[in-house]
């Protein structure tokens, strides 16, 4: 018997379309479905066929906001089919460009997509009237992340000079100490971001599941390393498949990851955070300190805060990066063989997948893509299933936006959920 | 006008003084040059208007010569800039430069009979010569001004067809293709070239001075060869594109002129040996 | 999309424009008032999507298809010209869940009146085209190559130094030839440029000993080069 | 009466030997002149013009064919150049500052040539004060090619490979170092105060040696003998329609072309300042906007005829329109064709001399 129904299309201010259709019955959910709207991009399918050095600037397109995570993975998955090696510096710089893509993301996470609800506006736009400064100084934070992805990937979005073996074009030295300045003066705009998200009232809540991060000696990792399980366990992108499955729901063009006999599990800044706090850089500890969170960070709300932290620990690493100079060798022509090739790292919003299988041509006959989005969204509707219950007293609309609150805290992107996702509530 | 003198790019600022709809997409400006000076023009030059931000484009003098210290563009919107302009209210500025392009060869055929074939906006660069010729009446022999566009609707200075048909010895002639239902029209029905069965020229000492669409001037040069004019004797304002009007973007070459400097107003011996002329 | 990349610009332009829907950015519903502009991204694959963009269209009077997706669409299209339900089931294994058609750009659908090409698109471009926009009149983008700004720039050609395939020669200029300056060959992007001639790039690969192979992929990315180009 | 004899004497007094070794030296001499200093420089085996800053001078490598860009167009004209700013009804001209002196080394006598040929266009009354500007406080150091290439054929219209005047000073690679001439009295202000040993007259020898054998590579030719009748008879040859076949339309060769001059003028509003900015960029006859009018018309809408376009223009009718042929036979709009159209086989091929 349905009672009520309450239709939430579109869940604005996230990337990209999709819808949450949430069925409560009797204050509990009996059924909730994290859909996708906007249409799948097939793009393994049309990479097929193509050549793998193609692959990087390809899977680019798959996302106009974590571009240059594909990019990175699609470069590093062709490199390990091809056995290339990369020197140090090379595979700093990437690196550098990754945190640049960081920057951005969460940038735009903080400032234009949770920002409002926390401040209480429906958009940053129409914050801008009363509180110019703080869009002013989330504009200027994406601004610099740009710049920096200009100035090493050759375009803010949708990167060039990243290729398989390399860079085309190492940056230009001329431009070296502005984009340092400006990274440098960025810095107190991102500590004003932990003051301001440390402000936010966030929800009482928490969930507990596992948690994946890349992990690697020495580092914050992101570009480099092996996945590694809040259960102890490590595993290396060639054995992803073995802990990693997949189903597809009938309701959704994403399809549902499942982390062998665990279960959902959550990938991202907070799954970073979690386990790999220790290796973050003292600045970035300070602000966790400053903002009173420490892992293991259990509410997902609080996502928001550890974004703002991610910020301090991309700008502190890309100085230094920077500061040791970007002049990196150009590629070697690669030699193309059949092989198989994966490569894992941490996509703004987690970890991403990338894996291909080459003929000996060097043409992709097989080409397998999982998204942070995709690996998350069993494990945001499992926290739908626990949220419910403990908030029944809110009516429709509140309902609707905690939910879309918690659907962004997970900061889907949907437009790029490769197998990728509106609150539709139906009460019973 | 000697605005620019050293920097030809540089146009100086102009008043729309006034606004009149000639159609539903056709707008005449007068204009009054800030600084006070008169913009001294011939008959068949053309300026260039700024509407800053959006760009330059060129357009012929319709006013009289004579008249000295404000003078009218005729504008179809067609694109960028004409939009803007469209948006214009009197009062408001405007960048001018020139004017710039050899006029109608007036002095040259003087004592000649004149005929002037218009289509369309083509009346434009001619109403400057109808009202020199009314000016300056005994100069000239017989003149008869053929004048044809689409509708009625799409006429242009008809308020002032009863003047020049009153200038002595001058014969309006007017066509359309096409009557829209409940339109009150008396005059032919055609091509404007049927119109020239009407004139019976003296063809040594007569002058033909057409403006019009690119193919209504194909057709009608053919016409008036066939009828025995003599090509040095008949004259067609071209219309090219245009980014500077002093010979130094090249777009309105045609062969080895300039349309900006060594025209627009070409005789057809000129044209005549060149490429890309008609479409 | 990229109006969250012109960052402050964005503000600047805001002076003169009213944001009436903005997805991305915010909570606001489709507004059931006229629109005087709507700038729509992505490309159409089924068939809501296609009532949507007719909808859009009804309620605007200038429409702008921005991005390689909505012009062409884009990398998207490359799947049309593989079977029906091929590309679907690759992917998934239970298609008939999966609701997509082949992807096109809008112009497939509505009537379109301006264009901003690229993927992404151009920063510059975008700023240009609103105000252009704002002052009422059509928004341009000038008619060159990509190849006329990459030898602007001072690049060696990749194709003729390197033997690289590029599509410089037949697509839209107005990226300052980014690619080609970073030394990479143009992917075409932007799109074909009306008047150049795609049959005869596609000649001088073959006389450069290209595999046809190679050549085909090439010619399939963005667009295909055989389409009337949406310019 | 001035008899060769003379001239030769003459020529020797204003002919120095600058050693290999001194040319850093001597471009630094230029800088600390004041000049900013445009040279060729190597990169990843080709050779282009960069300005060199004083440290800098060891990367200059004048031993080169061609650059792909025309190193004078694009010092005078720009690819992209604001004329001028508007703001508030008012109208701003950015010119180049004439205190800023520019010198140039090591261009080639087809592009001095070419140079000349653009300043016939652009001071042409009205003259154009944006490239007049550059041109005055512009420093010319030309260089007499020692080598040619499969591409090169200025010896067809005398525009190389040695230059006669249009310069300040006029290098020559000898087999110790470069013979200096100088050609003006700026030329001769720049050497006054930097020391270097006068030339002899075996260096003089040396360098016309050198000429002969750089012209002696050059294997393209345009028979230019009647050339403006056999193009303009040829305006309706099928070899235009062939030729569109092949071209891509991509317009590479406008912009290579030292002699190519036509430009587009666009606004656009600075958003952060609230002006406006006039500003042209290079455009090329080979583009379909080319030659647009308003609703779609098109004068040249086929690209055969837009073909027919640039090489009557380069052959044909430059030479009504400013008294000398458009094309100095540098070979870049060959070089850098992608389709492989040439221009020489183009007027062969309508002469009859070549199938
Ligand atoms: C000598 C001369 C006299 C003219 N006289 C008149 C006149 O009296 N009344 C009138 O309405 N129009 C006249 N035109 C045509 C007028 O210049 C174009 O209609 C106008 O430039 C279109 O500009 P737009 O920006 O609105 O169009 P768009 O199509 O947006 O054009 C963009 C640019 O293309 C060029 N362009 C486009 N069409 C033309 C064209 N037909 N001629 C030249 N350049 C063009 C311009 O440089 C313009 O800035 C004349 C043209 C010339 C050359
Ligand atoms: S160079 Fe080509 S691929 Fe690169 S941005 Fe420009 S149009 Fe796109
Ligand atoms: S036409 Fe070709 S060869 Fe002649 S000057 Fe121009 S680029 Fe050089
Ligand atoms: S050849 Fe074409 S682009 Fe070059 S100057 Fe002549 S008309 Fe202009």
């Amino acid at each position: 018997m349905v009672d009520r129904t309450v239709v939430y299309d579109y869940i604005s201010r996230v990337e990209g379309q999709g819808s949450l259709v949430v069925t409560i019955s009797n204050g509990k959910v009996k059924d909730a479905k994290l859909e996708i709207f906007e249409a799948p991009r097939f793009f393994e399918a049309f990479l097929r066929g193509r050549k793998a050095l193609e692959l990087p600037e390809l899977t680019s397109r798959i996302c106009g906001i974590c571009p240059i995570a594909h990019v990175i993975t699609a470069a590093k998955a062709v490199e390990n089919a091809l056995e290339i090696s990369l020197d140090e510096r090379t595979i700093a710089l990437r690196k550098a460009l990754a945190l640049s893509g960081i920057m951005q993301s969460h940038a735009l996470h903080i400032y234009f997509l949770a920002a409002p609800d926390f401040l209480g506006y429906p958009s940053a736009i129409a914050a801008s009237k009363d509180l110019l400064d703080v869009v002013k100084r989330g504009f200027r934070l994406k601004m610099i992340a740009n710049m920096v992805s200009e100035y090493i990937g050759g375009r803010a979005v949708h990167p060039v000079t990243l290729t398989v073996g390399g860079f085309t074009k190492s940056p230009p030295v001329e431009k070296l100490d502005e984009t340092i300045k400006s990274l440098d003066s960025s810095l107190k705009d991102a500590f004003e971001t932990i003051t301001l998200v440390s402000g936010f009232k966030y929800p009482e809540f928490e969930s507990d599941h596992i948690n994946i991060a890349l992990s690697n000696k020495g580092e914050y990792a992101i570009t480099e390393g092996v996945a590694k399980t809040s259960s102890g366990e490590y595993f290396d992108s060639r054995d992803y498949r073995k802990h990693v499955s997949e189903e597809q729901v009938p309701y959704s063009n994403t399809k549902r990851s499942i982390f062998n006999g665990g279960g959902p599990f959550e990938v991202g800044p907070v799954a970073r955070f979690n386990l790999n706090y220790d290796l973050l850089c003292d600045a970035a500890k300070e602000a966790a300190e400053k903002s009173g969170i420490r892992p293991p960070v259990k509410n997902p709300f609080k996502s928001t805060i550890v974004r703002a932290i991610e910020i301090i620990q991309a700008i502190e690493e890309m100085r230094s990066i920077l500061k040791e100079g970007v002049n990196v060798p150009p590629p070697r022509k690669p030699k193309l063989r059949q092989g198989m090739g994966t490569a894992l790292t941490e996509a703004p919003r987690g970890l991403l997948y990338h894996s291909y299988v080459l003929d000996r041509e060097g043409n992709v006959s097989k080409a397998d893509i999982v998204t942070p989005t995709a690996h998350n969204s069993w494990r945001i509707e499992r926290d739908i299933y626990e949220l419910v219950p403990l908030v029944t007293h809110l009516d429709d609309n509140s309902l609707r936006s905690l939910l879309g609150m918690l659907v962004r805290a997970y900061d889907p992107c949907i437009s790029c959920s490769v197998h990728a996702f509106t609150v539709r509530l139906i009460r019973e | 006008m000697s605005t620019g003198f050293e920097n030809p790019y540089v146009p100086a600022f102009a008043k729309v003084v006034e606004i009149k709809d000639e159609n539903p997409i056709t707008k005449t400006f007068k204009l009054k040059m800030v600084n006070g000076e008169a913009l001294r023009f011939r008959p068949g030059q053309f300026d260039i208007i700024s509407y800053f931000g959006v760009g330059e484009s060129a357009f012929s003098i319709s006013s009289s010569p004579e008249e000295k210290d404000v003078f009218e563009n005729t504008v179809r919107k067609v694109g960028r800039v004409t939009t803007a302009l469209f948006n214009v209210k009197p009062g408001d500025m405007l960048g001018v430069r020139g004017p710039y392009g050899k006029p109608w060869p007036l002095e040259k055929v003087v004592g000649n009979d004149l005929i002037i074939i218009a289509g369309g906006m083509g009346l434009a660069p001619l109403r400057p010569v109808i009202h020199y010729i009314a000016k300056h009446r005994d100069l000239y022999g017989a003149v008869d001004i053929l004048y044809g566009a689409r509708t009625p609707g799409d006429m242009i200075y008809t308020y002032e067809f009863e003047s020049w048909k009153n200038i002595p010895n001058t014969r309006l002639y007017l066509t359309v293709d096409y009557v829209p239902p409940n339109t009150k029209w008396e005059h032919d029905v055609g091509v404007v070239t049927e119109l020239l069965r009407y004139v019976k020229p003296r063809m040594r000492y007569t002058s033909v001075f057409v403006c019009g669409p690119e193919i209504m001037m194909k057709f009608t040069a053919q016409l008036l060869l066939r009828m025995g004019f003599f090509p040095s004797e008949v004259f067609l304002s071209l219309e090219r594109r245009m980014k500077c009007g002093i010979g130094k973007c090249g777009h309105c070459q045609i062969g080895y002129k300039y349309v900006c400097k060594d025209g627009p107003v070409f005789n057809l011996e000129e044209i005549g040996l060149l490429p890309d002329v008609i479409e | 999309m990229v109006l969250v990349h012109l960052e402050e610009s964005l503000l600047e332009v805001l002076k003169y424009a009213e944001l009436k829907y903005f997805r991305m950015v915010s909570d606001d519903d489709l507004p059931n008032e006229p629109l005087d502009v709507a700038v729509v991204e992505g490309a159409v694959t089924n068939e809501e999507e296609a009532i949507m963009i007719k909808k859009i269209r009804r309620m605007s009077k200038f429409l702008v298809a921005a991005g390689a997706c909505a012009v062409t669409g884009g990398l998207n299209a490359i799947k049309n010209i593989s079977p029906e339900g091929e590309v679907e089931s690759t992917v998934y294994s239970s298609p008939e869940h999966v609701r997509s058609g082949k992807a096109f750009g809008l112009n497939e659908y509505v009537n379109v009146d301006a264009y901003l090409y690229g993927c992404p698109i151009d920063r510059r471009e975008l700023i240009n085209t609103l105000m252009s926009l704002v002052m009422r009149v059509p928004p341009y983008i000038p008619g060159l190559t990509v190849c006329m700004e990459c030898k602007m720039n001072g690049n060696e050609c990749v194709f003729l130094t390197r033997g690289e395939l590029c599509l410089g020669p037949v697509t839209v200029g107005g990226c300052s030839a980014l690619c080609p300056s970073n030394g990479v060959a143009c992917e075409g992007c932007r799109g074909v440029l009306k008047g150049t001639n795609p049959k005869g790039l596609e000649l001088a690969w073959t006389n450069a000993e290209i595999s046809p192979d190679l050549i085909r992929l090439k010619l399939r990315k963005y667009s295909d080069v055989y389409q009337v180009p949406a310019r | 009466m001035f008899i060769k004899e003379d001239a030769r004497y003459w020529k020797l007094e204003m002919s120095f030997v600058l050693k290999r070794e001194e040319l850093p030296h001597f471009s630094k001499h230029i800088v600390s002149k004041g000049y900013s200093l445009f040279a060729p420089v190597k990169k990843e085996g080709r050779s282009a013009f960069k300005k060199i800053g004083e440290d800098h001078v060891d990367e200059i490598s004048l031993d080169y064919i061609r650059t792909t860009m025309p190193p004078l167009k694009a010092l005078l004209i720009p690819p992209k150049e604001t004329l001028l700013r508007i703001k508030d009804g008012r109208i701003e001209e950015v010119l180049p500052n004439p205190a800023d002196k520019i010198a140039i080394m090591g261009v080639h006598p087809c592009d001095v040539n070419a140079m000349s040929l653009l300043e016939r266009v652009y001071t042409d009354r009205p003259e154009d004060p944006y490239f007049k500007a550059r041109r005055n406080s512009l420093l010319i150091i030309a260089l007499n090619c020692k080598s040619a290439d499969e591409y090169c054929f200025c010896t067809s219209f005398g525009t190389g490979p040695s230059l006669d005047e249009g310069f300040d000073l006029l290098l020559t690679d000898l087999d110790e170092g470069f013979l200096v001439e100088v050609g003006s009295r700026k030329g001769a202000e720049l050497v006054g105060d930097f020391y270097m040993p006068k030339a002899l007259s075996t260096d003089l020898m040396e360098k016309d040696e050198t000429i002969r054998r750089a012209k002696g590579m050059i294997r393209k030719h345009v028979n230019t003998a009647g050339i403006q009748r056999i193009m303009t008879g040829a305006l309706y040859n099928p070899i235009w329609n062939e030729l569109a076949g092949k071209c891509t339309g991509c317009g590479a060769c406008n912009m290579v072309c030292p002699t190519c001059f036509c430009f587009n003028v666009v606004d656009e509003i600075e958003l952060d300042s609230g002006s406006v900015l006039r500003s042209r960029t290079w455009d090329g006859c080979l583009l379909w906007e080319y030659a647009e009018v308003a609703l779609g018309g098109n004068f040249r809408r086929d690209l055969s005829a837009r073909i027919r376009q640039f090489v009557n223009h380069k052959m044909n009718y430059w030479l009504n329109q400013y008294g000398a042929l458009g094309c100095v036979g540098c070979g870049r709009c060959i070089e850098q064709c992608p389709a492989r159209i040439d221009i020489t086989n183009v007027v062969a091929r309508l002469r009859g001399e070549l199938l």
